[in-house]
């Protein structure tokens, strides 16, 4: 057991499904000598050589459509797009291959293969490189979509995507990559794919969120608490897509009052569907309407105004107070 | 070197072997035995005779809109019949004449057409991908196989098929790329048919030829006759061994021509001259191994009508086939297989609602 | 005025509009000799000449760059993306450029340009040749989405789209493409973009929905005034994006039921923001829980199974009686 | 024609003018007026005393990730300088040297590696496109403008300058393809650099040069020596004028070398050697420029010294412009302008929202 950052503890996944597995293959932009912008593949050069640890040339649908031609063959590649405002480049891999070999095919061949990207705001980077678009993929059936939320989790979903049959796009939520320390057994641990968890368990109110927002939300959790009292049940969902509804519209039976949050523009971002289910599945229950606090519909400014972009404390805090007074 | 010329390093040629009139070039002949060519002589006439028939069902709306190979069976045939059993295939949405090279039946080829999912599945054991429709994305796949099986220590060879249009996306340039970097055991066959849809070669590209292509890569590029089954496989079987004993891609341009529709939904009489599709017929590859094949004794008239019956019964008794799997095939609810390995929660609900209304 | 098709229509509007304005470029795959594989373009190229109507080589992400680089010169090109299915090859493009020259130019440049592209199923097309994406551009602030229910507002749309100064996506929905005729007069007529419109009046029941699945909806609509003399409302989108949500949240404020239909997979699907919009402005007035009737959440069948993938007026009517029993 | 090889048409070359050591070709020396060659000087000098003076208010958090250009100022300068005003500078994000000479201030290079969109607004009158951070997408941008430029009967050429490793994406062979086709006045400059940050060139592409990849356009390819100013001013002049006169585009290679990071967060000792920096800097072009110069009496020692204290003047003058102009910046609500030519109701909304807030 050692305290790891979110960066090092999917580094650790990695390390141990290529020892464990010659199918597994990392391959994309710079992850080998430099092992990755973000240091996520370092060292995997060295253990695994070239043939495992592939940097490839400088083109992303590329990347994402020789990975699938590996899975398609019974190889399980890792691939790397440096960042998720990248990944645009390949949507006609995703969309229209990885996401439907198995179906095409008759489940004659299939795609186990993991996209990694770090997306999200708030590291002071340049234009494209704080992007949140979970809607572009989670609206594909046959793709898989899932966001870490810290280092523990990080790591078991990373070996639950690798050993996934079907392709995962695995967001990382690159604000907390060395925001914060967590213990992280050095024994294999999973995380099944396509299930939310309770962060914070409350009675008054349920906040859903995932990724880097689940600590601001937290955050806004407590100070409810000791300001006015509110107990806030936190469900962070860790997959985007196949989502799970099950645990958040059981919440929302009990408390009745719901806040969403993410970094995403709010116009036909990720919340809608959740806002979809629980007007399916809850609507009997709910006893104000749902509060979104999300990115604003405007292109992710540079940093210096970024900070002004992105959900914070505060803001999650009103939309609580709006929803509990309702 | 104030001002120098810069050359070029890897071979960049132009070969055929078979002429028009069946007259053959003796240094480059391959020497294959009878009953390879009478295989690639019968499967070009059951492509052909295949196609035909599909235009009239199409017509008569017993299929959907599909795409013939009429032209370009030499192409298909010459270059797939330098593969392995071993080796992998991977079509666009034209190789039906390699695809039944390759072992796909003419019934599987129908259900397509006729709108069933089945019709993609590609036989237990046939190294093939499925039909790839997105123009030229195939490419990247046929790479990251050929990667995948040098990976493996295999020898392993994938072969990919795409078109004169499909050398401007993008996934080509990239794909290629890619395989000269860590030469990868692929071989890149463009079947040069002169159009894409409406669109002529020349608005296409300013290469002067797609084979030139090859020296953004490094790698060799050659350009063959495509209606001329031995100079295809010729230089497709040079192709193979090159990637087989671990020397990397070629790209080969096949030039041949569309005879036919770009698909049932197209209407060629809007840009092309009826004079030039004459033209090319006067260069028929079927024709024209016909001729070579009667010339050396291979085949006799007699036999190229018996084949021409038994080809055609072939065919009949495929949409029989084929028609009796439609009938099995009729159950919409298919439509949930497949999607993930396992279904998740609210898709089975949506199976569930489903199922019940089309029962109800 | 003359009785046309939507094809005829969305042709009579470049038509007209290259004629007025010289700035207006017409270019895509097989736009120009034949007319379209749709033959919307018909005609263009020997009106206007092979420097306005261009036959571009084979390359999606190329024809939106290129038409982005033409908008930023000053001219006004209307491209077209030979099926919606492909325009994911241009993602970049549209996501990362076209929608954000203006702001990244800080108005210096702009991108007045049209993305036509053909979606929906229904036509017996081979894969990729049916699908419904609205989600993937609704969500991208910078971009406009539009799509023509019929003829007269195809053509009317078709010329506030050419006229607009930001780049819009016009979604062509080529079920309806010739299934009938409309009165498109020959004048010159514009509808404004980012607005909807009532298309049946009732009390009962708000029905949403746009392009093709309008004419189902209506269809559903009759059925229920027949059978059980409810009388739905049914408003027809028209724009995606920018959401108009005043004219539905204010139908809902009366009827408090609600159907919307689309054609789209429903997960993560555009229905998602108009339940959040409705959530947010109508929350009060609504009686029971929102039906969705939608694409199910599978890779669009090939065509012989197509027609159970749609939603159709069997569906819609269902869903109607279940919001009104709730 | 059995097997032949195949030529090609469009020239494909190799060129240099200027050695390291200042001896230039007698016959290719361009005739430059000691005023031009003076503003080369000074810009060039500017640029790698300002990337001198980034590199260090980065590491004293004064500014945030910026690419710098050193190494590179000739490739960037000689190629911009064959432009003229009328003409289109479409950069990617390294053109800090180009943008210089194209008559971008310098606090606005500051304010964008502050984080102020305000940054990359291009001055009024320059036709300048802003930095292009994805790799290559500004390709299919810049032939765009120059199909338009054409179209209007313009004799503007545009100029587009992207890395080796842009020659790997798609953009930029979909790009270049369609100005072979259309012959669009545009000048493909291609800043090879040797590296994509860790990447080297040998793992980018198998092809022997980068001027190689003309030859599947069907254009002219012309490999220069990148720290050669007047081999780079030489070549672009050519290039320039023949797309000024309907002949269509070249791709240049600019043989260069990035002597420093690739950005700031970027840590070369992990993927290059020491010594092969050394080397390069050994062909820094500036003192070649410069000996070049003071042979030829254009500049004295002294020039160069006051030059230098010149340029650092306005280095520290720029930094307080752009400081004063940061204050006035400050108000986030601005990040709702922009989006669309008119705001929408629902980001009015946002926008009314956001301002409340952040003022109580
Ligand atoms: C990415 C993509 N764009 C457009 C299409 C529509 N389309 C189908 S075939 C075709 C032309 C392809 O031409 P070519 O590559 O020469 O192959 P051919 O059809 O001639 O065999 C086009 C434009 C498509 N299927 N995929
Ligand atoms: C499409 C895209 N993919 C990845 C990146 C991240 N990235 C920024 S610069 C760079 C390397 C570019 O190398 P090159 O084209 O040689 O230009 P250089 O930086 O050397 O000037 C990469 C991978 C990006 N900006 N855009
Ligand atoms: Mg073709
Ligand atoms: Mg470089």
């Amino acid at each position: 057991m050692a305290e790891r950052t979110m960066a090092e503890a999917i580094n650790l996944a990695l390390h141990q499904e290529m020892e464990g597995d010659d199918r597994v293959i990392v391959l994309g932009e710079d992850v080998g000598a430099t092992g990755g912008v973000f240091r996520v593949t370092e060292g995997l050069l060295d253990k695994f050589g070239e043939q495992r640890v592939i940097d490839t040339p400088l083109a992303e649908a590329l990347i994402v459509g020789s990975s699938l031609g590996m899975a398609i063959y019974g190889l399980r590649p890792v691939c790397e797009i440096q960042f998720s405002g990248f990944l645009y480049f390949a949507m006609h891999h995703i969309e229209s291959h990885a996401a439907r070999i198995r179906w095409r095919s008759r489940g004659r061949y299939s795609a186990p293969m993991v996209i990694r990207t770090p997306y999200g705001g708030g590291v002071h980077a340049l234009e494209h490189h704080s992007e949140s678009k979970e809607a572009f993929h989670a609206h594909s059936p046959g793709l898989k979509m899932v966001i870490p939320s810290g280092p523990r989790n990080a790591r078991a979903l990373m070996l639950s995507a690798i050993r996934d049959p079907d392709p995962v796009i695995f967001y990382e939520p690159k604000l907390i990559y060395r925001a914060f320390r967590e213990e992280v057994p050095d024994d294999e641990e999973t995380l099944p794919i396509g299930q939310s968890q309770v962060a914070r368990e409350g009675d008054d109110l349920t906040m859903i969120c995932w990724g880097a927002m689940l600590h601001r939300t937290l955050e806004a959790a407590e100070a409810l608490a000791e300001s006015d009292g509110v107990q806030a049940e936190v469900i962070d969902l860790l997959t985007i897509s196949p989502l799970d509804d099950s645990i958040f519209t059981e919440s929302v039976r009990k408390t009745g009052r719901v806040v969403i949050v993410h970094e995403a523009q709010r116009s036909f971002g990720p919340a809608g569907e959740i806002m979809a289910r629980l007007n399916e599945k809850s609507f009997w229950y709910l006893e104000a309407p749902i509060q979104r606090v999300t990115g604003y519909d405007v292109i992710v400014p540079y940093f210096a105004r970024e900070r002004a972009y992105l959900p914070d404390a505060d803001r999650i805090v009103k939309a609580a107070t709006t929803a509990l007074e309702s | 070197m104030p001002r120098r010329e810069l050359k070029i390093a890897p071979r960049l040629e132009d070969l055929s072997v078979l002429e028009q009139g069946g007259q053959v070039d003796d240094d480059l002949e391959p020497q294959l035995d009878d009953d390879l060519l009478r295989r690639l002589h019968r499967t070009m006439l059951l492509s052909r005779r295949f196609d035909e028939r599909l235009l009239r069902w199409q017509r008569q709306g017993r299929i959907g809109t599909f795409a013939p190979a009429m032209g370009q069976e030499a192409s298909q045939i010459g270059a797939a019949a330098a593969l392995r059993d071993s080796d992998w295939m991977v079509p666009s949405y034209r190789e039906s004449a390699a695809a039944l090279w390759r072992g796909t039946p003419l019934w599987g080829l129908i259900l397509y057409d006729a709108g069933y999912n089945e019709g993609a599945e590609v036989p237990e054991g046939q190294k093939d991908l499925p039909i790839c429709v997105p123009v030229a994305s195939q490419i990247p796949h046929a790479v990251g196989l050929a990667y995948a099986a040098k990976y493996r220590g295999t020898d392993e060879v994938v072969m990919v098929f795409f078109g004169d249009g499909a050398t401007s996306e993008g996934d080509f340039h990239e794909a290629v790329n890619l395989a000269g970097v860590y030469r990868a055991p692929v071989v890149f066959v463009c079947q040069n048919n002169q159009w894409a849809i409406s669109t002529p070669l020349e608005k296409q590209t300013a290469a002067e030829t797609l084979a030139h292509k090859a020296v953004a890569y490094g790698i060799p590029g050659v350009r063959v006759d495509g209606n001329d089954v031995l100079g295809v496989y010729l230089a497709a079987s040079e192709a193979v061994e090159q990637a087989r004993a671990g020397d990397g891609p070629t790209l080969l341009e096949c030039v041949t021509y569309r005879l036919s529709v770009h698909t049932t939904a197209d209407d060629p009489s809007k840009y092309r001259e009826e004079e030039d599709v004459e033209d090319w017929e006067e260069h028929d590859p079927i024709p024209r191994l016909r001729r070579y094949l009667l010339d050396r004794g291979t085949l006799s008239e007699d036999d190229v009508e018996r084949l021409e019956q038994e080809v055609d019964d072939d065919i009949e008794g495929a949409w029989d086939e084929a028609e009796g799997r439609m009938q099995q095939l009729g159950d919409p609810v298919d439509m949930f297989d497949h999607v993930y390995a396992e279904m998740p929660p609210y898709l089975a609900e949506q199976r569930e609602a489903f199922a019940q209304q089309h029962e109800g």
